[in-house]
């Protein structure tokens, strides 16, 4: 599993062409940093600010499981519940000192609530069986868990190092970050910007972009103003119709990529009669014109699907038939499920959180109207979403849209379907046994059959009704050389100018 | 026709020497007055907003990731005191903002109070650019338009304001932008980093409001006042028009004018939080309308409470203020104390 | 040559759609040093002839036609602009109310200076140079201490000797004081208008001065002009105008002018001229006083309308008809004199030792000071006093309308401070009140029928139909047409509304009524006809009467007993008679010294 | 006589000038609320355009220009719902939510205007000290916090509204409500015995209904435009109901490409309270000559 970095440092500067004169990157983003400390946010956008300041022992490209070592060399599990990394040498803060285990124990307790007088971290609930990290000498380090997690390595990418001591009384580290990063800290003023310069002695490389600004501009057309007028050089999360408007624009550039997020209807099927029949939900998945829906009102930038994971996450069954939009049978099934004059059902769909959702939210409420089901929208804020479906008050159903925290269909499951977890409104043990023998299963074959077994469970059980997996749209400089990132990050690193 | 020049003086006399009871401490009693007196509405400001707070049904729920666990949620329940009884919560509340302690941010994890008071300065500094060109000009227009009411001047005026009423300023805010910044490209976008130049449109969206009140304002008082018999008897005197409403109006106007401050301001801090989020200024507008998108409820109260105060305090200032300019309520505040 | 002359003046305003002519062909001259008193009734065109004179009618809505020459200057016809020169500079207004013409917000030093300083381009040094001399010409402390002072600071004479110096300032060729002392007391008013007269004769301006009070003109004035529905109906000299009126209209204003030294004044019916000023869109097209006149029919003056006549040497009338010499001896309609009702002796009210404090502490202010009082049945006792000497508060005392009170009130031989709520209620039915203002003191949103039949609604158990009939008999006794029941008090006349107040204090049946200056606001002839009718209803019903009032010849009219108030203190009482006659505290003598009189032909 | 006639007319004419200038204003305004009252009933028989969209035709422009749609007149949105039928749902909901939260805020208000200026002391204080609290709350601030606390609904909605206006309508009814008690007719009233329910409710109330009717215009078009505030910010009524504010929010993201879809709903709102402040213009006037 382990790579070696050698072969990626001569890969990254080989293609820098020396001449072209390296200016600052603007980047725009739609809300401030939660925090500055990695360890207190469980934000995308802060991670990815934070990710040009702080590196991780692992890092992963979003979509497939090929993990890339960054300050750990290389890693194995010595036993299943203890994971070994070697950590790289010669690695050195951003204030000068250098990186050694300590920093990476250091890390983790302060993650988990080890430090005296210290509570866990807001970003520890990704890591539920992590318990502990020991130093075995200044380069090995051990992370130790609970119960076997042979996938553990998949969610180190988001546990971004914080040096030794750091925290704690007198601590400017939520004031003025340190880091191994590609960037130093150079300014933050909140609600405006947040700004980096490039580090002369990178380890992983030389750094081209000498400073890159992220700004907040959380306004959505202002922030398409603000980059069609050239004062940022960077964005993303661009709605389908901006697309358009940038169309005519010789300086930049478009780039859509599917991101790792899967739009849904949540059903309840523990509760809620009708939804309890599964000729009823068949029936609402038939019911819905994906087509229509990406086409229409995502203008081509999103895809229908019929699973919860995207197509790249693997393993996955490429194979499972799709619901088809066919009105006809779905008013059949529901004949037969004894719905024939539909039932009650309200969507509930937070504002202002995902990308045309709740015009997606009320394009399938008026889908299934024509089925018969008299379905209609709840618009709430986030907030009160994330509390309502914390507390599991929910009405009927909800639209959501899960990005996974790792690319493992696995993580997914865990979180949504799993009979009792937070969001997860089904109850099958069939599904919950196979979950459980990937869970722990350190042989690749067994993993990926009982995942791919766990899919076809729920395609067709269908406690939810599919509906798209919608791109991210990056606008960028045209001169500028940057790869988006399917999960959003934006790590500035191998970014450059090139005319 | 027999005088008793005795009666005539005693009644001058009288009047000049009808010295106050209180005259020396009036004043002061009437500051400590008022002062007391602000004091109360924050308490009551307080109190509402701790209502507010309690009326969810219920208030950790908001407060907690998504993956919180019952025990956490109970962990926090009591950290709050939210398993006492609500008097007690109420005593705990109030006790904690007396040590300055407004809650925790739960999107920043920082107590909320620095973090509102560090994000004050260019929300007003926005709000005193709006206010100057909107008062400087409304009041200047008013006054123009009150001079000869249903002269075609003051008819165009008052549909020119009747259309800017109607005009939603975060409408106007995003036509704006699009006109100056994406069309023609003379005022940034985002920001208040370009000095004066960044001020401009956000400061036309934020000045509205303001600028429609204040117009219609002085020119309602100021045709009540050109109706009274002392601007009269001044035009008796054969005095210029621009003499009699500079020295005798104008003064006259000052205190509806004033005293609507209190009110324009809090009207300034609601459109602070639309205008700073639709041209990204980096002030407590948009700072709370983060918090109300991300369910950070400690921090908009924490703004709302510190909006309130400055509107109190405003009010305060401004009753001082009219009774320099008023010297009939002065009179009447050295001797009793009151108004 | 005249300072001012006035020729064939029309003025014409225009209201919603119609153009009324206020004024037509009004001529006059006024000599310099010499004052012109102009009187006339409510409503008959004063004060716009004030205004006209002034330039100060609005442009757009006024027309003036004929000539007013001010000096050299030709008003009629100036340009706005030179009009404001001329303003201030040459001539001055001076308004009835002082406090409502400065600006409470500005020193009057300021006041005073501003004038000077836009007519004359005088410095701020000689502007206030000049102030500090018109101060000591209207007789006030010149110094620059006083200067600083705001208009709140000083008393309503203080403020209308201030207004006089303001008018005074640039030395104008003439004054227009448009009732300057009709909001004063009559001590105030005295003072003022001594004022008048030496400034006239000092400086040579002239004066227009306007009232609708005969007495207190024929005090001040060197020619009178009486004007009557917008002209003048007589113009002579003073002693002409008083001693021979030649047109009805003057001859009775004269006779309402009420005489103090009448000793039969409380059995004599007051007399008055009955009507009132014809409204100015429906003027007849004969002799516009005809309708009112008691010689009308004599001639077709009726149909035809008469000139000015010089009738006398420099006297002139707008009557065919003068009134004869002999006839000036006033007549007195005999027929209505009142009988004394007996039980004098008969205690109703006591009051001993009232003592009325507003505020507390070191804001304690008494308004009553230890007044003690007493009324026999079916007499009426006259309270009298200058503004602000607690007549009111004594009055709403008694009515126990005033919160607490030390000292004992004894009604209909009762105790009624410590009464019950039960007793409070009885005692609203025994006892009632007539205020001043009556559009004030009627609920404009009812109907006149509705008013006066609450009393009922709130204590009897009269059906709807009952209580109109009763209405409608107290309405009869009060002389108003039952019709008045469906009309709302601004449809109504300031005396029609007296009357309303009057039937609604008295249809519960009331033994004590107290009328708070219940006549002061209403003009001489409404005046007189409300006194004779409380006379008359307290002859029939044996009614009590507190009567309060400012005005010394309304309460000798109506009172068995005067008592008079001065700085909450009851300083004198005692028979009318004897108070006139032989006052004792030097303040009721400076009262009465105070009270403007004709000078009478005996 | 000549020139006096014709300076007489022109005197007149001004006069009647600002009359009618009054009544064609108003007739304007009135003409305006119609055509929208109309517009809000038709809503009643368009349920389908307004609801339910056509994912085919999104982003339609307006029928006149290039590219239009015989169907629909001011195009389509984002989910090809007609627009125009959306703008009129969004002026029914405005005339509803308006109206009922004025009326409740004038109820409100008169009551504890009436109770706070006629009894005075310690309620007045009281009374006063509650009002400036919460008029010193930034109003949009205050419907923040009870909406994100107690959740958005049409009835939320109204009742903060009604809260955000019924402050003034004390403070205004007590003025007024003291400045008459201390008119005689009051003290003439306690006189004959009435009580003071009576002196509240059949003497002083007959007052004070113009200035509450003066105010409740005035403060018609502000309700309204804060709605669409809330609205804007998606606090307000609860969707997918079309209400102005929120078709501005969504339209703006659309501003480059499909500028009808903020424009139209921006200048409906516009209109609506131009007319009515032009009818609460006329109003004022007329009440103000009258009194
Ligand atoms: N603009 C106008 N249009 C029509 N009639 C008017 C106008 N202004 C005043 N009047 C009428 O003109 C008449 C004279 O008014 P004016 O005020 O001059 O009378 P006055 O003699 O001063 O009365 P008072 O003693 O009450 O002051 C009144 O009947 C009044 O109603
Ligand atoms: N409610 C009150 N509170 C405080 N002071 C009052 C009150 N009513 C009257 N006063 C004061 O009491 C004094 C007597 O007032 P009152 O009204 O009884 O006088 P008045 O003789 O009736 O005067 P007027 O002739 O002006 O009616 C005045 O100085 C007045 O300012
Ligand atoms: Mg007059
Ligand atoms: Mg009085």
């Amino acid at each position: 599993q382990a790579a070696s970095a050698a072969k990626a440092k001569p890969k990254s500067t080989a293609k820098a062409v020396p001449n072209v004169p390296q200016r600052p990157v603007t980047v725009a983003m739609a809300v401030d940093p939660v925090s500055l400390n990695p360890l207190e946010q469980r934000v995308t956008d802060t991670y990815s600010e934070l990710r040009n300041i702080y590196d991780p022992l692992i890092d992963s490209d979003g979509k497939s499981k090929k993990l890339t070592p960054i300050l750990a060399k290389s890693w194995k599990f010595i036993d299943p519940k203890t994971l070994q990394l070697t950590l790289r040498s010669g690695v050195k803060f951003s204030n000068g000192a250098a990186f050694t285990a300590d920093d990476v124990v250091y890390t983790v307790k302060a993650l988990l609530g080890k430090l005296p007088e210290s509570k866990p971290a807001l970003a520890a609930y990704l890591y539920p069986t992590l318990t502990d990290a020991v130093a075995v000498n200044a380069t090995t380090v051990n992370l130790i868990t609970s119960s076997p997690t042979p996938r553990l390595p998949i969610i180190l990418p988001q546990l971004l190092i914080i040096p030794n001591n750091s925290l704690g009384a007198g601590s400017t580290l939520t004031t003025t970050p340190v880091g191994t990063g590609a960037y130093k800290f150079v300014s933050y003023t909140p609600q405006k910007e947040l700004v980096l310069t490039a580090k002369s002695d990178y380890f992983l490389g030389k750094v081209l972009i000498p400073k890159v600004t992220f700004k907040t501009i959380p306004d959505v057309t202002s922030r398409l103003f603000s980059f069609s007028t050239g004062e940022v050089d960077l964005i993303y999360g661009l709605l389908p119709s901006q697309i358009r408007s940038l169309g005519g624009n010789p300086f930049v550039k478009v780039v859509s990529k599917p991101s790792t997020r899967m739009a849904a209807i949540w059903l309840d099927t523990l509760n809620v009669p009708a939804l309890k029949k599964l000729k009823v939900r068949q029936a609402l998945n038939y019911a819905i014109d994906r087509q229509g829906i990406t086409k229409g009102l995502f203008q081509g930038q999103a895809t229908p699907t019929n699973a919860l994971a995207p197509t790249f996450f693997d393993p996955l069954d490429n194979k499972l038939k799709p619901y088809t939009y066919d009105p006809a049978k779905a008013k059949s099934l529901l004949k037969k499920a004894g719905f024939a004059d539909g039932f009650d059902m309200t969507i509930m769909v937070p504002q202002a959180r995902y990308i045309l959702g709740v015009e997606a939210a009320t394009a399938v409420a008026s889908q299934l109207q024509a089925i018969g089901v008299n379905a209609t929208i709840q618009e709430v804020s986030f907030a009160d979403f994330a509390a309502k479906t914390a507390v599991r008050d929910i009405p009927e159903a909800f639209f959501g849209s899960y990005g996974s925290s790792g690319p493992d269909p696995l993580l997914l499951y865990n979180a949504v379907v799993r009979t009792g977890v937070g969001f997860s409104w089904y109850n099958n043990p069939t599904l919950d046994a196979l979950l459980d023998k990937a869970q722990s299963a350190a042989d690749e074959a067994v993993y990926s059959k009982a995942l791919i077994d766990a899919e076809g469970i729920i395609y067709s059980q269908a406690p939810f009704i599919f509906l798209y997996a919608n791109n991210i749209t990056w606008g960028l400089d045209k001169r500028l050389a940057f790869k988006p990132n399917p999960i959003q990050v934006i790590n500035l690193f191998k970014a450059k100018w090139i005319s | 026709m027999d005088f008793k020049k005795r009666g005539e003086m005693s009644d001058l006399i009288k009047t000049q020497a009808e010295s106050s009871p209180l005259k020396s401490h009036g004043l002061r009693l009437y500051i400590a007055r008022r002062l007391l007196q602000s004091l109360f509405v924050f308490f009551i400001v307080v109190t509402v907003i701790f209502v507010i707070s309690r009326m969810a049904a219920d208030p950790v729920a908001t407060l907690l990731p998504p993956g919180a666990t019952p025990i956490d949620r109970e962990n926090l329940r009591q950290s709050l005191g939210l398993d006492k009884s609500l008097i007690d919560q109420y005593v705990i509340y109030l006790n904690n903002l007396i040590h300055g302690d407004f809650g925790i941010s739960t999107l920043y994890n920082v107590p909320v109070l620095p973090l509102v008071l560090n994000r004050c300065v260019p929300t007003f500094a926005l709000a005193l650019f709006a206010i100057l060109w909107a008062s400087v000009l409304a009041i200047f227009l008013g006054v123009l338009a009150s001079l000869r009411p249903g002269s075609i001047f003051d008819r165009i005026l008052g549909g020119i304001v009747s259309i800017a009423q109607g005009t939603a300023s975060f409408w106007l805010a995003v036509v704006l932008l699009y006109i100056f910044s994406v069309k023609f490209r003379i005022f940034p976008v985002t920001g208040n980093s370009e000095g004066l130049k960044s001020f401009v449109l956000p400061g036309i969206s934020l000045g509205l409001a303001p600028f429609v009140a204040i117009l219609r304002l002085t020119r309602s008082s100021m045709i009540e006042t050109l109706k009274t018999g002392y601007i009269r008897n001044a035009n008796s005197r054969g005095l210029k028009t621009t003499r009699v409403v500079i020295n005798h109006a104008m003064r006259n106007i000052a205190e509806p004018i004033l005293s609507y401050a209190g009110i324009l301001f809090g009207g300034l801090a609601s459109g602070a939080v639309i205008t700073e989020t639709i041209f990204a200024w980096p002030g407590i507008g948009q700072l709370s309308m983060q918090g109300i998108s991300l369910g950070d409820y400690a921090l908009v109260q924490a703004v709302t409470m510190l909006a309130s105060l400055t509107v109190i305090l405003l009010n305060l200032i401004v009753d001082l203020i009219n009774l320099k300019l008023n010297p009939v309520a002065r009179e009447k505040v050295k001797q009793y104390g009151k108004l | 040559m005249s300072a001012v002359s006035v020729k064939h003046l029309y003025v014409t305003l225009s209201s919603r759609n119609e153009a009324a002519s206020i004024i037509t062909d009004l001529s006059f001259n006024i000599a310099s040093g010499k004052i012109l008193g102009m009187v006339g009734e409510s409503g008959c065109g004063k004060s716009t002839l004030a205004l006209a004179l002034c330039g100060l009618l609005p442009a757009r809505t006024s027309l003036i036609e004929g000539s007013i020459k001010i000096g050299e200057e030709e008003l009629v016809g100036m340009s706005p602009r030179k009009l404001r020169l001329i303003r201030g500079s040459k001539v001055a207004y001076i308004p009835q109310d002082p406090m409502a013409a400065l600006n409470p917000t500005i020193t009057i030093g300021a006041q005073l200076m501003e004038a000077p300083r836009e007519h004359l381009n005088l410095s701020r040094k000689d502007s206030k140079k000049l102030a500090l001399e018109l101060l000591d010409l209207v007789q006030l402390p010149s110094s620059e201490k006083f200067l600083r002072k705001y208009p709140h600071e000083l008393s309503g004479g203080m403020r209308q000797r201030i207004m006089i110096a303001i008018a005074m300032s640039c030395k104008p060729i003439l004054i227009v004081a448009d009732e300057p002392t009709t909001a004063l007391d009559v001590t105030v008013q005295a003072e003022i208008l001594r004022l008048f007269r030496k400034i006239t004769s000092e400086s040579g301006t002239a004066v227009i001065f306007v009232s609708h009070d005969l007495g207190v003109v024929s005090q001040i004035s060197d020619e009178i002009a009486v004007i009557y529905a917008g002209e003048i109906v007589e113009y002579g000299s003073r002693k002409d105008v008083t001693h021979n009126p030649l047109h009805p209209y003057t001859y009775g204003l004269l006779s309402s002018v009420p005489e103090l030294n009448d000793q039969d004044a409380r059995w004599m019916a007051m007399p008055f001229i009955g009507g009132k000023p014809p409204d100015v869109y429906e003027r007849p097209t004969g002799c516009r006083f005809a309708p009112r006149c008691s010689f009308r029919g004599i001639d077709d003056c009726e149909s035809t309308h008469s000139e000015l006549i010089e009738l006398a040497p420099n006297h002139w009338a707008r009557t065919k008809h003068p009134i004869k010499n002999n006839l000036i001896d006033l007549p007195r309609d005999l027929n209505q004199s009142y009988v004394e009702h007996s039980d004098a002796n008969q205690s109703i009210l006591r009051v001993s030792n009232l003592v009325k404090i507003y505020g507390a502490g070191a804001l304690a202010h008494k308004a009553v000071d230890d007044v003690s009082l007493e009324i026999s049945k079916g007499t009426t006792f006259g309270l009298i006093g200058e503004s602000g000497s607690g007549k009111s508060s004594l009055a709403s005392c008694i009515l126990q309308l005033n919160g607490s009170y030390l000292g004992d009130i004894t009604f209909e031989g009762k105790d009624i401070s410590q009464g019950s709520t039960k007793d409070l209620r009885e005692l609203r039915r025994r006892m009632q009140v007539v205020f001043q203002d009556s559009h004030n003191s009627m609920n404009s949103k009812m109907t006149i029928g509705k008013l006066i039949g609450e009393p009922l609604e709130i204590f009897g158990s009269d059906t709807p139909d009952q209580i109109e009939v009763r209405v409608k008999e107290r309405l009869h006794a009060v002389g108003l047409n039952s019709q008045i029941m469906d009309r709302y008090p601004r449809q109504c006349s300031g005396g029609e509304l007296q009357r309303a107040c009057i039937a609604r204090a008295l249809i519960l049946n009331p033994s004590l009524l107290i009328c708070d200056e219940a006549v002061a606001s209403l003009d001489v002839s409404n005046k007189a006809q409300i006194l004779n009718l409380l006379r008359e209803i307290q002859a029939v019903e044996g009614l009590t009467i507190l009567f309060i009032s400012h005005d010394f010849a309304t309460i000798n009219a109506v009172s068995d007993k005067i008592g008079v108030m001065k700085n909450g203190k009851m300083v004198e009482q005692g028979e009318p008679a004897e108070i006139l006659l032989r006052p004792q505290h030097w303040y009721t003598k400076q009262l009465v010294a105070s009270v403007p009189q004709l000078e009478r032909v005996n | 006589m000549e020139n006096f006639n014709s300076a007489m007319t022109e005197a007149n004419i001004s006069i009647k000038r600002r009359t009618r200038r009054r009544i064609i204003s108003l007739w304007i305004g009135l003409s305006i609320l119609f055509l929208f009252i109309v517009a809000s009933i038709l809503t009643f028989f368009l349920h389908k355009g307004a609801y339910e969209g056509n994912l085919m035709k999104t982003f339609l422009p307006p029928q006149w220009q290039s590219g239009g749609s015989n169907g629909h007149f001011l195009g389509t949105d984002e989910l090809g719902r007609d627009l125009l039928s959306r703008i009129f749902y969004g002026i029914r909901e405005s005339l509803l939510i308006g109206p009922i939260s004025v009326i409740l805020a004038s109820i409100l208000g008169l009551t504890f205007g009436l109770l706070s200026g006629y009894r005075g002391g310690w309620l007045d204080s009281l009374l006063m000290r509650i009002t400036d609290g919460i008029l010193s709350i930034p109003i949009l601030l205050l419907a923040i916090s009870v909406i994100g606390v107690i959740g958005a609904s049409t009835l939320t909605l109204i009742v903060v509204l009604a809260i955000s206006q019924w402050m003034s309508f004390v403070r205004l009814i007590r003025a007024e409500v003291i400045q008459l008690r201390q008119k005689q007719f009051i003290l003439a009233s306690r006189a004959i015995g009435a009580n003071d329910w009576r002196i509240m409710f059949k003497h002083l109330l007959p007052h004070l209904i113009p200035s509450a009717l003066v105010l409740a215009t005035l403060s018609l078009p502000n309700v309204i435009l804060l709605a669409a505030g809330l609205d804007f910010l998606g606090i307000g009524s609860t969707p997918p109901k079309p209400t102005l504010g929120g078709m501005i929010s969504g339209g703006l993201k659309y501003l480059v490409n499909a500028p009808w879809m903020a424009i139209a709903p921006g200048l409906a709102l516009m209109f609506l309270v131009v007319g009515i402040n032009m009818v609460a213009e006329s109003v004022r006037e007329k009440l103000e000559q009258s009194a």
